[in-house]
């Protein structure tokens, strides 16, 4: 190994350039997606259309950002459907309890939080890999939310603010998108910018460098699983509010959403590797394709079959990229 | 040859046996399985009844020999989540051709290549370009399920001829009582077994989960065996799928949706660490069993389905944060 | 067939005819030469060193010989027929053993298993042989006369012991060569010196041994010949004889060096710093010392002696069962690294790469991560701030490398190992426990690294020293402890200190 | 407390008319209901009026969940009849998928009664007519685009084509409006999977692409609320919208009635009658009686606002079945069109 030292500097090959820059790749693609799409479908670009792109994209990106956090530091949370969906519920059922919209709102953030919790005390006092642990995360909570609830709650009181939540506009943009960008902003900043980013990076990068650096890695991680339970509670809220009521059938796959989003954006499986804004082209572009295909009326189980082929795709030309640094 | 280096040969220190057994995953999960046959039995009169262990342990036989392959795959360090994908897809090339050509034979031999070749593509992906088998059988878990819904329009097929056979090979018993399918079960599960505890082959695949680095200097074909892990890993999932199509009597396009976590959840309760390298099929084979065992107790007991999800992910986690316990402890 | 050479075997004629022959060995990453037209030939019943610094390209002409990597040009012949070594496979069949530098174990197997994983031992079925694997393990450590238990988990086991059982591997199967590179990092000199019997009983029944390591002792002691890489090229073959210390190091290096440990620091400062008082962990039985400011303490233990483990908990790595560590007079929270980075005391530690590297990180990043509040406000870094402190270090210590931004696994060893000191250093510590700084560093690099230790202690801080290496201990050190089996059982100023007195103290 | 009162007073009335000649039967000691999906409301529901006929009747009723799971169906219904139970209930998650089942059933000789779906070699099927729930709904639609859309008829179908009952109510649905509206179309068919968050996810895109739909048909209650609320966050006004929902399955049917003014029919399916009827009907299995092979359980468009009145009390955010007004709806004999036309 220590000879590779000496080819450091040295240039990529020509393929080894265009696969070198991933998130320009991802850029590429996502355009040509648009450009191909609205060849063949110039709804595609109107605003109603493109609003709806983002409003989707909204709820997966606010998940995916922490994610994204969580694959970084080397983790997975597989249980956030099933925590979405029982977070909605919360939210729907405090708020007629207490007629309340900012209480409801809170708990069913804070009700994703405190799975986060658990998933975090689960992951790191019991050190079970966080794969199994939120596997049955997802099993316990989608087997609880009936236990809760077995019906799907309604906004019995109406209250307009609930509504709101999903609905409302800030200027020309739909809420959840401006709350998805600050959202983003922030955990781009932090995961850039800050001490605890560099703790993400390096957590998953080496767990035992990182608590030789005086790191605490269980906190990060801890940390890390609460952020994403809390991410995910507040778009539990957010699809409770889009539908109304809160759902105990809702979410059903999401957490594979979320997850091809993010590594579809570059983020390593592993651990230590990953960019915010590869995650945001990656849910970009899985949406736009959920979206085109709709729009171009294909046959909507490729919606299922094109995101398998791109992320299979996008992690190989990945390999490329790493291969041509390397060698 | 020197004499005096001939001489301290016996200083094999002799291993406490009890001690020994207990530091043993298997040992745990037995006796899990055990407490809860004990727990059922006396909660529920027909639990212990050779009907229901027989029913059971039919069952649990479609599981076993998918977990039988992606056991061998985890040990030798990869995944294969698109398993349950597969169970659902095989049924198609074997009910298509079965009703085609009205031989049984044809259907399993189409079915049983269709399984090989997802398995070869799967292994090319992973094991020969090197993408992460975990992104890799995560798209082809997409891709085969989206081309299931495609072909069939997201319809059944039923067996149009009904064919005996084919309903006796998922739904027959031996003598009247052994389910054919746990036969099948046994014999993958004791023929691998050996394997991997007796043969080069499976030692192969527990040295490249271990180390594949390692085991390339030891002269292996890394490569090779992981390919080699998931073409059989998607040939027993194969095997699988045609039986469950059989107890089906029908290719149903949602089958085996889900079946991946199911077989998962199994092979890592059954002690197979994730990072490769670490179990055994027995461990395998009894994480199967408590979790069939678990699902056909609970029931017995009447116990709602939403309770069994809950207990059934609480086990999960006691016995891998148990088993997680006992390797730190060493 | 050839005769059975392993080590069971009975000795055969040593002939002159070459057993490998390599030819403008020339091999290429990404451009580059690691290896260029280099040469070797080895003979049967001899032993041939191979040196040279780290990137002088031996790790490469060995991985090239044990099939790992293809050359670019050049030639193999073993007994005089070409060979295409395509795989490592193809190398073994050849019989061509290796010993790795960094083990090549599988830890979750046995001892047994592992010496046999190139071969099982079958039977007329196919079965794996268990009973034979485990007899014929222990029988091969008898003969060896190597103390290990042929059913111990191979990942349970100490260093040198992995050692050992890697050299074991090697003898098992009938070999024509057997390559070690650097087999006694982790062994005693007791345990060297039954290597050293065991070479020569190789080299008496015909077989090639080609010998890698930096200890120039070893190779006075053992080899016959050297040959000497620098920069992927070959410099010199000789007899060893024709050889001596200078020499060697001049072809090593292309320059001389007067003095591998240079001392530029004055006289050890009398403020405690470090106390460590009745420490017990389950290794460790009840050890005391104090470290002072300004002065470097050498802790000197064969192998399994505590010393890893030690470092690991004044540091608060790992748990404590009794004791107190203080820290320029506060106590550390055991078990807690963050309280004792805060007190002021780090470990470089021995193993880089599970333990030290974040190899897909930058060089900034790796080393500016124990020291980031330093270049923060409320939590936000400097990049400014922090960029020009890497850059002064990077000057400071010479690290080699294209950029800051360079991910560090492309930099080499002795470059890793500055960026990981300086990720202390940056932080600016009370005491710094650095454990075999120089495992896996070439000569130059490791002049380097005894400066910069030097350098520390001038700078007031208590270096605590863990060595298996006598010279460097020796050569560092203001005081000497010593540790054996989880005890201290002895501690002497660097005056009073002899090798003897401290090999005493060691097996004690 | 009360309210259980009244509910089985009322049960017990119903029975004295409707069930008198149950008392004659033998009743079974245990039936097992084998469900397709118990956490979705219909089957709660259906559930609901499973219990409720069983402890009238006074027979051990037990539930196991298939969970939309083919092959954990298989094995539910396998433990049922290990452990003995009298009479089987099974609403399939795949009709082709149980075929096997129902044969071995037969060999064990414990009577089956399938609820929703019909399946090769079964003895009797308990289910509503998708088609005609779907047609006599798409009549009512059209009507309602007669007086109040003008004339027009633009649908967006948020349809589940996985199962072949869904695309009967589609198609029933376009059908029927089609007898009003000739040229009414369908826009956009799209596969909501059933389920409101998709449902709500595909309704997106398909109302951005198509600014011309003003029918919004859900195939359950589910679908309808994910188009419905597509609609809402697209920010159109419901003012020339017709939402049409299917199912009449749990509360949010009543809820949207109550408070969305584009939501004006809904297609009921009452469950709680279903599962009543899967329970008599298998009592007759059991004692031998000659039954049809499809028993069909009625259903009814409900128009306008307050309509779900006339069948349901709501109170404590619990709604209860009006006996008396369902079982005075007269199920046909015969579905205009089943699976197998499809």
């Amino acid at each position: 190994m220590t000879e590779l030292s000496r080819s450091a500097p040295q240039v990529s090959p020509k393929l080894g350039w265009l696969t070198s820059q991933t998130q320009l790749v991802l850029l590429v693609t996502l355009f040509a997606l648009c450009l191909l799409i609205s060849l063949a479908a110039p709804q595609f670009y109107s605003v109603d259309n493109i609003i709806a792109i983002l409003r989707q994209s909204s709820l997966v990106l606010i998940v995916a950002v922490g994610m994204t956090m969580l694959l970084i530091a080397a983790e997975v949370d597989l249980s956030v459907g099933a925590s979405l969906a029982f977070a909605g519920v919360v939210a729907m059922d405090v708020t007629n309890k207490t007629s309340s919209v900012t209480l409801g709102v809170m708990a069913g953030i804070l009700f994703g939080g405190g799975v986060g919790l658990i998933n975090g005390l689960i992951v790191t006092k019991l050190r079970i890999n966080s794969l199994i642990a939120t596997i049955a995360m997802m099993m316990m909570l989608q087997g609880s939310v009936y236990l809760y609830s077995r019906e799907a709650v309604q906004n019995k009181h109406l209250q307009p603010l609930f509504t709101w939540l999903s609905t409302g506009y800030v200027g020309p943009l739909p809420l959840p998108v401006v709350v998805t960008a600050v959202l983003f902003a922030i955990g781009y900043v932090v995961l850039r910018h800050t001490t605890l980013g560099r703790y993400v990076y390096a957590v998953g990068a080496n767990e035992k460098a990182a608590r030789l650096s005086g790191i605490r890695p269980a906190r990060i991680k801890m940390l890390v699983f609460i952020v994403t339970g809390l991410l995910t509670g507040l778009v539990g809220v957010i699809l409770c509010s889009l539908m109304n009521a809160g759902q105990p059938t809702a979410g059903r796959g999401f957490e594979l959403t979320v997850v091809a989003a993010v590594i579809l954006g570059g983020t390593s499986l592993t651990g230590g590797r990953g960019t915010l804004l590869g995650t945001l082209l990656g849910v970009l572009i899985l949406k736009v394709i959920d979206n085109g295909i709709i729009i171009l009326r294909w046959d909507q189980d490729l919606q299922m079959v094109i995101p398998g082929f791109i992320i299979v795709i996008a992690s190989y030309l990945d390999l490329l990229r790493k291969k041509s640094n390397a060698s | 040859m020197p004499q005096s280096l001939e001489a301290r040969v016996d200083r094999v220190a002799p291993i406490p046996r009890l001690a020994a057994m207990f530091r043993r995953n298997e040992t745990v999960l037995l006796l899990v399985l055990v407490a809860l046959l004990v727990f059922f039995t006396i909660g529920s009169p027909t639990f212990m009844t050779t009907r229901n262990i027989t029913n059971v342990l039919g069952q649990a036989s479609i599981a076993m020999i998918a977990a039988v392959g992606l056991g061998m795959l985890v040990i030798a360090g990869e995944i294969d989540v698109s398993i349950g994908s597969l169970v659902g897809a095989v049924a198609l090339p074997l009910v298509v051709i079965m009703n085609a050509t009205g031989s049984l034979e044809l259907g399993i031999i189409s079915a049983l290549v269709f399984a090989l070749a997802i398995g070869a593509v799967n292994g090319y992906l992973s094991a020969y370009l090197g993408i992460n088998s975990l992104i890799v059988t995560l798209g082809s878990m997409f891709v085969i399920r989206g081309g299931i819904y495609i072909y069939t329009g997201q319809k059944a097929i039923p067996d149009d001829l009904a064919l005996e056979s084919f309903y006796q090979i998922g739904n027959g018993r031996l003598l009247g009582m052994i389910p054919y399918p746990a036969l099948v079960a046994l014999a993958v599960f004791a023929v691998f077994s050996y394997m991997m505890g007796h043969r080069r082959f499976g030692r192969q695949l527990y040295a490249v989960g271990g180390d594949a680095e390692v085991a390339r200097l030891a002269g292996y074909n890394v490569r090779q065996s992981k390919f080699i892990a998931f073409v059989l890993c998607s040939l027993f999932a194969g095997v699988s799928g045609i039986l469950l199509s059989s107890r089906l009597g029908s290719a149903v396009h949602v089958s085996g949706l889900g079946f991946e976590f199911q077989v998962v959840a199994a092979v890592v309760l059954g002690g197979v660490s994730l990072a490769g390298g670490i179990g055994s099929l027995g461990g395998v084979a009894l994480g199967v069993l408590i979790l069939a065992f678990l699902s056909n107790g609970l029931g017995m007991l009447n116990l709602a389905t939403e309770w069994q999800q809950v207990i059934t992910g609480l086990i999960i986690i006691g016995a891998v944060g148990l088993d997680e316990l006992r390797r730190r402890r060493g | 067939m050839q005769a059975d050479r392993s080590l069971a075997g009975t000795p055969t004629e040593v002939s002159g005819a070459p057993a490998v022959t390599m030819t403008g060995i020339t091999k290429l990453f990404t451009g580059v030469k690691a290896l260029d037209d280099v040469s070797l030939t080895l003979l049967p019943g001899r032993v041939h060193a191979l040196m040279g610094e780290n990137g002088a390209g031996k790790s490469t002409l060995i991985k090239i010989l044990a099939g790992v990597y293809r050359p670019d040009a050049g030639q193999i012949s073993i007994t005089g027929k070409l060979a295409d070594l395509r795989s490592p496979r193809d190398a073994l069949r050849q019989g061509i053993k290796v010993v790795f530098q960094e083990i090549a174990l599988i830890p979750e197997f046995t001892v047994a298993e592992n010496i046999f994983l190139e071969g099982y031992p079958t039977d007329r079925l196919g079965s794996i042989r268990w009973d034979r694997i485990r007899a014929d393990a222990a029988a091969l450590f008898a003969r060896i006369g190597f103390d290990v238990n042929p059913d111990d988990k191979v990942g349970n086991l100490p260093v040198s012991k992995q050692q050992m059982v890697e050299i074991a591997r090697a003898l098992a199967h009938e070999a024509r060569v057997v390559v070690m590179d650097e087999p006694t990092s982790s062994l005693t000199p007791a345990e060297v010196a039954k290597l050293f019997d065991v070479i020569r009983r190789l080299t008496a029944l015909g077989m090639a041994v080609v010998y890698v390591s930096h200890k120039l002792d070893e190779i006075f002691e053992i080899a016959d010949t050297v040959t000497v890489l620098r920069d992927g090229r070959h410099i010199s073959t000789k007899p060893v004889s024709e050889h001596t210390h200078e020499t060697l190091i001049t072809d090593m290096i292309g320059r001389r060096i007067d003095n591998l440990f240079p001392r530029a620091r004055g006289a050890a400062g009398e403020q405690v710093i470090l106390d460590v008082e009745e420490l017990s962990t389950e290794k460790l039985k009840g050890i005391s010392f104090k470290a002072r400011a300004g002065e470097v303490l050498g802790f000197f233990g064969l192998m399994g002696a505590g010393r890893t483990e030690l470092a690991k908990a004044i540091v608060g790595f790992d748990p404590i069962t009794t004791g107190r560590i203080t820290i320029g007079g506060q106590l550390l929270q055991p078990h807690d690294t963050r309280t004792g980075k805060a007190l002021g005391i780090g470990l470089l530690t021995e193993d880089r790469k599970s333990e030290g590297l974040m190899l897909d990180l930058s060089v900034t990043h790796n080393m500016s991560l124990a020291s980031l509040e330093r270049f923060s406000k409320s939590g936000f870094v400097s990049e400014p701030s922090e960029k020009s402190a890497v850059q002064a270090f990077v000057d400071r210590f010479r690290v080699k490398t294209p950029g800051l931004t360079r991910q560090i696994k492309f930099l080499s060893g002795g470059n890793q190992q500055k960026v990981l000191l300086a990720r202390w250093l940056m932080r600016g510590l009370k005491v710094i426990v650095v454990d075999e700084p120089t495992r896996g560093i070439d000569v130059g690099a490791k002049s380097e690294i005894f400066a910069l230790i030097d350098e520390l202690a001038s700078d007031g801080l208590a270096v605590i020293l863990m060595t298996s290496e006598m010279p460097e201990l020796l050569g560092l050190s203001d005081r000497i402890a010593v540790l054996a089996e989880g005890r201290l059982t002895a501690i002497m100023d660097r005056a009073d200190a002899t090798q003897e007195k401290i090999l005493d103290a060691a097996i004690a | 407390m009360k309210k259980f009162a009244i509910t089985l007073l009322t049960a017990t009335a119903i029975m004295a008319i409707t069930a008198s000649a149950t008392w004659a039967q033998n009743m079974p000691k245990k039936i097992g209901y084998v469900t397709n999906y118990a956490t979705h409301e219909w089957y709660q529901n259906v559930i609901k009026g499973m219990q409720d006929r069983a402890a009238q009747l006074g027979i051990e009723f037990e539930v196991r969940d298939a969970n939309l799971d083919v092959a954990k169906e298989v094995a539910a219904a396998e433990d049922f009849m290990s452990q003995g139970v009298d009479v089987l209930i099974v609403t399939p998650v795949n009709e082709e998928g149980v075929v096997p089942l129902v044969r071995r059933a037969k060999e064990d000789g414990i009577p089956m009664v399938l609820e929703g779906n019909p399946v090769k070699g079964m003895t009797t099927m308990v289910a509503i007519c998708d088609y005609d729930t779907g047609y006599h709904a798409g009549v009512a639609a059209g009507q309602y685009a007669k007086d109040h859309l003008g004339g027009a008829a633009k649908v967006m179908n948020v349809g589940l084509p996985l199962l072949s009952a869904t695309v009967l109510r589609s198609n029933g649905f376009m059908d029927g409006l089609k007898t009003i509206i000739p040229d009414a179309t369908m826009v956009h068919d799209l596969d909501g999977g059933g389920n409101p968050d998709r449902a709500l996810e595909v309704s997106s895109a398909a109302l951005a692409q198509n600014a011309d739909i003003n029918i919004i048909y859900g195939i359950n209650d589910s679908s309808s609320q994910g188009g419905l609320q597509a609609w809402k966050a697209a920010g159109k006004s419901q003012d020339n919208l017709l939402v049409v929902g299917t199912g009449g399955e749990g509360l949010g049917f009543i809820n949207m009635m109550d408070n969305e003014p584009s939501y004006q029919i809904e297609a009921a399916m009452f469950p709680e009658k279903v599962g009543f009827t899967a329970i008599d009907a298998a009592v007759k299995l059991f004692n031998k009686e000659e039954v049809p092979p499809h028993i069909v359980s009625p259903t009814s468009p409900m128009v306008g606002k307050d309509s779900w009145k006339q069948f349901y009390d709501l109170a404590d955010n619990k709604r209860t079945i009006k006996w008396d007004a369902v079982n005075a709806l007269v199920p046909a004999d015969k579905c205009m069109k089943t699976a197998a036309d499809l």
